[in-house]
């Protein structure tokens, strides 16, 4: 699957410098002394890239804080994917959170003859234009939320606000009944198989619907089917754009305009949309054109937002949790009364964070999706 | 010449066995004998032995012959030797060819005589062929003007002008700002010395205002530059600067009497100045100017009292810029280098934090001539900082938020900081994040030392970040120690970002008037990285200081010796001697269309596209490589002694017989032949099928040879040349590039097989290499079958065979 | 932007992210080491 | 050729059950695996996807009636698994009757092969579910 001296090459750990910027900054790092970016690319190159590879590959969250720094942008997240691939395949025995269900869905869905039903949740007012070559990309809302009932999150109202968004500015766009999950959890874990099944499952979806164009509200699905499919499948030509790309322009025009909302919102930014993509300003944009809204940054925001604490639903641990506070505390210093983010599993991880039992100075800000936050402002549309 | 009968001798040499051993030389003499021209043909064993000469010149004289050919070893040895002799024979040099049945055949054919000989015979009717179409060449000679410009009044430009100077020359000093002294003169002191900058610089810039050689223009710019090697014609602008500095004795009254204060740039914004100013107190030349951006304005009822109070009656407000040509015959240019600005990489906070300053800040700081007299203080308080952090490498070594070389001079100029701050401040705690200490120069290592024995932290691993506490304004850092492998943090009173060099932006400037380029990094690309370190490919154009590639103090004062002893070579010869092989332009045919002057890497040729006057080459600019006539769709440029005919002659003779069989190769003199050379020497066996023309330069080789090759039915041909970048002529071999892929393209609408057309780099270096190419090369051969051959004979036959149009820009600027 | 490549010598075919700043480059085909590797035209 | 089930069966009321029915001789397919669990609280929908994601057609969790849990939890705790798990399965297509839940008195043989019985028959409508690796490779 993946040759070493490929890999080396494509993501220049064979540059990095020893500078310590990457471990500077990492945020495991800050709170686990154990984990040292730099040394698990220097043990993992040494040897002719056979060196010992320890337990800490396991505890990157893939948050890209170290590429961010890094004078040669050694692809650290990338070759720590490798890294985890190889001991797959070399049998490490893995500690998934939540019984391993996210995985085991990821692993059905994969499946040629899935058929799912996953569109219940439809609301009847979306008006949905079957023949469109633009489909919603859903991702994995559906799931989550009977997933994490107990959390009380509510992913698939920002699902809901962003289809409202599109409608209400005339974007017209379809629905795939039987979407696949983009299969980034696997991808990131090193589980290339699962990713690849999912990633031509969906391919396979669009094709056969003649998509040309995708949106999505899922940052994740965002990132991986516009950077990575095209890595990975040899003919993916389909353009992806995230909703506040294809909301922000038109925000303030006739086709789009949004009501009053008096709150005082700060916006976390997800690394996956942020540092990985490199959107910032649309989200920001949208929201500081709701009226009476007002925005206030965090310490740390933009290209060093600090993450969420977790990525592929697996070694969640105490870390992981002090990440996750440090964001919350982060979120309340500003004084605002909602953290809006446009990723639902950052509204998971920190919801999670906040229903912590063992410790109390854990901060009880509101946490809302961008979209269902900015579909909320829009006002009663005027029958004509 | 050529309406003359031909008389052609033709002299084959054994080389004792060298030739002989695998080379049956009497066959090749009697064939040469029976060659159109030829009215003698000898042999000999060793041609080029005083024997063989003195045969050579007896048979010019008994059978009066206009042409000689020796086919013996290659060119690049006996060349020069056999020109020499028939020259003393009355014989025009560029009358002789060589064939070399050497080192592209005995050598390389050991076991197989009869294709050896074969071989052998075509090499020498290739050489013949050619012989017959050579004519006699001249050597141009051109005077040279006996002056010289300097651009840039840093140490480098400073010292250049002295030396020249005192050599007896001309020069003009040309400074963009009032006072040469450049970046030295505000650093305070300098390594590893650690004597005092403006001490040791001071007294050269007045022996620069004063020496009656030297014409210093300060405060000036070059507008343009026209000319070549020995005769340029510079046009400079001396921008006002309201004061008569000849006359102004910087007395100072003007800016005691200003109202207008500014910010000093001097003192990098510490203190302030007015709008009349000296820009520093050692300045060269002495004098004041006015600020004429914040100047009040210059007519009395505004201000005018500087008018007023100055004695000598220097100011003129309505001073006005004045143009100035001037002719040189050499250029060296210094312009130096441009300080990194941090502002890029926000995470060091050096526009958010008062107390993160960067390296010319701290050289003031610390500098007694400096805004706080030498008091080192922080910016946000004027407290002396009991704990300063320097952090290394800040826009250096980095891909896209700095530059991607190492600025050579910032760890020793961090080193020299520490030890003065503990000679100033003992109490000091100073730290210093780093990557790598390079500690390269004679004495770097001693003051390296000395600087961690005076207790000063090295902390291994750069700072990921840099955060300020709002209240106390001190710096919290974190940063991995990379030998302990743990990540610390570090509360400091003061950071100073310790930025690296980039190109200066006048450098842009002056490569838009001037024929020199940039190398990858930004900085001056030189005639050769090794052997011409401080030549520009342009000739009479040479480079001092921080402008070829980031320098410290010494280098650059090394280097601008350098460059001098290489402008007076010029200077002292009195004339330029110019290769005779060199490019004309028939303006009978040329429509001005101005493709060879873009392809021209050394700015040799003058067209001018809209006055449709012809284009015109500068002999002396030219250096033959004949990118120019390649590029030519007009045929309107010959290269003299590379004809097109001369070349299309080798490739009918060596298609005469059996052309299914050969394989035509071209090779550039410089690295390809040399290659081939190399491979003969060592004896390395390839077969025997390659028919080789030699080319100044794989640049020369004009599409329509190697389709005149297909057409008489060549089933590969080979063109090779330098490797990129080590091109003998810049970047003419880019053109190569560039011409294979409009080739193969035009091959492939044709119908030919791309493939037929082979590509190679070989450096002189690579003779294993090359051998090994030439067996590639004949595998491909045997796989071109005589009905492909056929097929492309019949689509050439109607097909023009001259180019269609032009070839994109390469992606450098050449 | 994608440049893409093919080997003469041998006849692999490969793809290079091609910056127009970017200083001339020799090509050398990554599998049999020739120069002979052309840029293959953009299909209009 | 009859579906292959799972049965996670909780050790008390649930597994005597199982029993009972061997010893009285009563009869079931041997495409019917049972993996034995001290109590049903131990199950979770990881677990029951996990069996479906290796390509059983059924799973069926047997443990004791409410109220007589050995443990005296009165099985709430598997109750929300359990419909967790049916959500998750009818979002997949595979339809929340693949999953069943039966709470049995001890030692009722008879009720307990009856229930699996009914369970096959329901599930043989279905087309069986293929294992998750093949499906991958046939991808591939």
């Amino acid at each position: 699957m993946f040759d070493l001296q490929e890999v080396i090459n494509d993501t220049k750990v064979r540059l990095c410098l020893d500078c310590g910027k990457c471990t500077a900054v990492c945020p495991v790092t800050r709170y686990d002394a154990e984990f040292n970016p730099r040394l698990v690319v220097q043990g993992a190159l040494s040897q002719n890239g056979y060196g010992p590879v320890g337990e800490t590959i396991w505890s990157c969250i893939s948050c890209n804080m170290c590429m961010e720094r890094c004078n040669y942008n050694v692809k650290f997240t990338d070759f720590i994917r490798y890294l985890r691939y190889k001991a797959l395949v070399e049998g490490a025995e893995v500690q998934y959170n939540h019984g391993g269900t996210p995985q085991a869905i990821m692993h059905i869905m994969g499946r040629k003859d899935t058929k799912q039903n996953r569109l219940s949740w439809l609301p009847g007012d979306i008006k949905i234009d079957k023949h469109s070559d633009t489909a919603f990309f859903v991702g994995c809302a559906p799931y989550f939320d009977v997933l994490f009932s107990d959390l009380g999150v509510k992913t698939i109202e920002g699902t809901k606000g962003a289809l409202a968004l599109l409608n209400r500015a005339q974007i017209p766009f379809t629905l795939l009944p039987n979407e696949r999950c983009c299969g980034r959890d696997l991808l990131v874990m090193g589980d290339i198989e699962g990713f690849l099944a999912l990633a031509r499952a969906n391919l396979n979806e669009f094709k056969k619907r003649g998509i040309k164009n995708i949106i999505t509200s899922c940052p994740e699905g965002y990132y991986t089917l516009k950077v990575d499919y095209p890595k990975f499948l040899e003919n993916w030509d389909i353009n992806v754009r995230h909703i506040t790309e294809v909301i922000a322009p038109i925000v303030g025009t006739d086709q789009l305009v949004l009501g009053r909302l008096n709150q005082r919102v700060t916006y976390h930014d997800s690394c996956t949309l942020g540092r990985y993509s490199k959107v910032f300003d649309q989200p920001r944009h949208i929201l500081n054109s709701i009226d009476g809204l007002e925005m206030v940054e965090m310490k740390d925001n933009r290209e060093k937002a600090l993450c969420c604490g977790a990525s592929p639903w697996a070694f969640c641990g105490s870390v992981n949790k002090q990440i996750q506070k440090e964001r919350l505390a982060q979120a309340a210093a500003t004084g605002a009364d909602i953290l809006v983010t446009a990723c639902p599993k950052c509204q998971i991880h920190l919801r999670c964070a906040q229903k912590d039992k063992e410790s109390d100075d854990i901060h009880q800000i509101e946490i809302r999706d961008l979209s269902a936050f900015v579909a909320q402002s829009l006002l009663p549309q005027e029958v004509s | 010449m050529n309406s003359e009968e031909l008389r052609i001798g033709v002299f084959v040499c054994d080389c004792g066995l060298n030739i002989a051993g695998s080379v049956d030389t009497e066959k090749v003499r009697e064939s040469a004998e029976k060659l159109d021209g030829v009215v003698v043909s000898v042999r000999n064993k060793y041609t080029c032995a005083d024997p063989g000469q003195e045969e050579i010149k007896r048979c010019i004289r008994e059978y009066s012959l206009n042409r000689v050919v020796v086919a013996s070893c290659t060119p690049r040895m006996h060349e020069s030797t056999f020109r020499n002799c028939v020259a003393q024979a009355g014989l025009n040099p560029y009358l002789f060819e060589m064939a070399s049945i050497r080192e592209h055949c005995s050598w390389v054919h050991l076991h197989d005589r009869e294709a050896a000989t074969d071989k052998a015979k075509d090499i020498v009717k290739i050489a013949v062929s050619r012989a017959r179409l050579l004519q006699p060449q001249e050597e141009t000679k051109i005077p040279i003007t006996d002056k010289a410009l300097v651009i840039g009044g840093g140490v480098a430009g400073i010292q250049a002008a002295l030396d020249l100077a005192d050599a007896g020359h001309q020069v003009y000093l040309v400074e963009k700002a009032a006072s040469v002294g450049g970046i030295m003169a505000q650093l305070d002191k300098t390594f590893p010395t650690m004597d005092c900058s403006i001490c040791v610089l001071g007294p050269k810039m007045m022996d620069v205002g004063r020496h009656h050689q030297i014409t210093l223009m300060t405060y000036s710019q070059i507008e343009a530059i026209s000319g070549y090697v020995g005769n340029f014609t510079v046009r400079v602008r001396k921008k006002a600067r309201y004061v008569d500095e000849t006359v102004c004795n910087s007395c100072g009254r003007c800016a005691e009497v200003c109202p207008v204060v500014v910010p000093d740039e001097f003192q990098q914004g510490f203190s302030s100045r007015k709008a009349a100013y000296i820009p520093f107190p050692q300045a060269v030349p002495s004098s004041y100017l006015i600020d004429m951006e914040h100047c009040l304005g210059n007519s009395p009822i505004t201000c005018g009292k500087c008018v007023d109070v100055c004695e000598k009656d220097c100011i003129d407000l309505n001073m006005q810029d004045e143009l100035v040509d001037i002719d040189v015959g050499v250029i060296i240019v210094a312009t130096g280098m441009d300080v990194y600005d941090p502002t890029a990489l926000d995470e060091y906070g050096y526009t958010r934090f008062e107390n993160v300053i960067a390296t010319m800040e701290f050289e003031r700081l610390i500098c007694g001539g400096g805004p706080t007299e030498g008091k080192l203080v922080r910016p946000s308080d004027y407290q002396v900082p009991k704990r300063i952090g320097f952090i290394q490498c800040v826009g250096s070594r980095t891909e896209d938020k700095g530059y991607p070389y190492c600025s050579n001079v910032c760890c020793m100029n961090t080193i020299k900081d520490s030890l003065l701050i503990n000679e100033h401040y003992p109490d000091t705690e100073v730290f210093v994040f780093y990557m790598d200490i390079r500690a390269y120069g004679k004495g770097f290592e001693d003051l390296y030392r000395r600087s961690k024995e005076e207790g000063v932290h090295y902390i291994r691993g750069l700072p990921g970040e840099v955060i300020e506490d709002p209240d106390t304004k001190n710096l919290i850092i974190r940063v991995e120690n990379t030998t302990t492998c743990l990540v610390e943090e570090h509360e400091l009173d003061m950071v100073v970002l310790s930025v690296g060099l980039k190109p200066s932006d006048d450098l842009k400037h002056l490569t838009g008037i001037i024929n020199i380029s940039q190398t990858a990094d930004g900085f001056v690309m030189e005639a050769h990285p090794k052997l011409r370190p401080v030549d520009a490919p342009t000739p009479g154009i040479f480079f001092a200081g921080s402008v070829e590639a980031p320098k410290d103090i010494k280098d650059s004062v090394t280097q601008a010796g350098a460059a001098v002893a290489r402008a007076s070579i010029l200077l002292n010869s009195g004339t330029v001697h110019g290769d005779a092989v060199k490019a004309v332009i028939d303006p009978e045919k040329c429509p001005s269309c101005g493709l060879c002057a873009r392809v021209c890497p050394f700015g040799a040729i003058e067209v001018d596209v809209k006055a449709k006057t012809g284009a015109r080459v500068i002999a002396a600019a030219c250096a033959g490589c004949g990118a120019c006539a390649a590029e030519c769709r007009f045929e309107a440029i010959t290269i003299q002694h590379f004809l097109d005919d001369q070349i299309l002659a080798q490739i009918n003779a060596a298609l005469e017989e059996e052309p299914e069989k050969k394989i035509i190769t071209f090779l550039c003199n410089w690295c390809s032949y040399a290659a081939s050379d190399m491979a003969g020497i060592s004896r390395m066996q390839y077969p025997p099928n390659n028919r080789f023309i030699r080319v100044m330069c794989s640049g020369r080789v004009d599409e329509h040879f190697i389709l005149h090759a297909f057409k008489l039915g060549a089933p590969i041909v080979l063109l090779s040349g330098c490797h990129i970048g080590d091109c003998h002529y810049s970047s003419a071999n880019h053109w190569t590039m560039k011409r294979a892929d409009r080739l193969w393209n035009r091959m492939e609408k044709l119908g030919i097989r791309p493939e037929r057309l082979q590509l190679e780099w070989i450096s002189a270096a690579e003779g294993p290499r090359f051998a090994k190419i030439m067996h590639d090369i004949e595998d491909l051969r045997q796989k071109v079958t005589q009905e492909e051959i056929e097929r492309t004979k019949e689509v050439l036959a109607v097909e023009k065979l001259t180019h269609l149009g032009s070839i994109e820009e390469p992606s450098v600027a050449s | 932007m994608e440049e893409s490549l093919k080997c003469l010598r041998c006849g692999h075919e490969y793809k290079i992210s091609a910056d127009p700043k970017r200083k001339v480059m020799e090509r050398v085909c990554p599998r049999c080491k020739s120069n002979s590797v052309r840029k293959i035209p953009l299909k209009k | 050729m009859y579906p292959k089930v799972l049965i996670f069966s909780c050790n008390w009321d649930g597994w005597s059950c199982i029993e009972t029915a061997t010893n009285s001789g009563f009869r079931y397919p041997a495409s019917v695996k049972v993996v034995r669990v001290s109590c049903l609280s131990r199950i979770h929908t990881g677990l029951i996807l996990k069996a479906f994601e290796f390509g059983v057609d059924g799973v069926i969790l047997l443990g004791c009636e409410p109220g007589n849990c050995h443990f005296g939890s009165d099985s709430e705790y598997i109750i929300k698994e359990y419909k967790k798990a049916q959500n998750i399965l009818e979002m997949l297509g595979i339809w929340k009757d693949r999953l069943a839940l039966v709470q049995l008195t001890a030692f009722d043989g008879h009720q307990f092969v009856t229930e699996v019985m009914k369970f096959l028959d329901e599930i043989e409508q279905r087309p069986a579910s293929r294992r998750v690796r093949t499906a991958v490779s046939e991808f591939a």
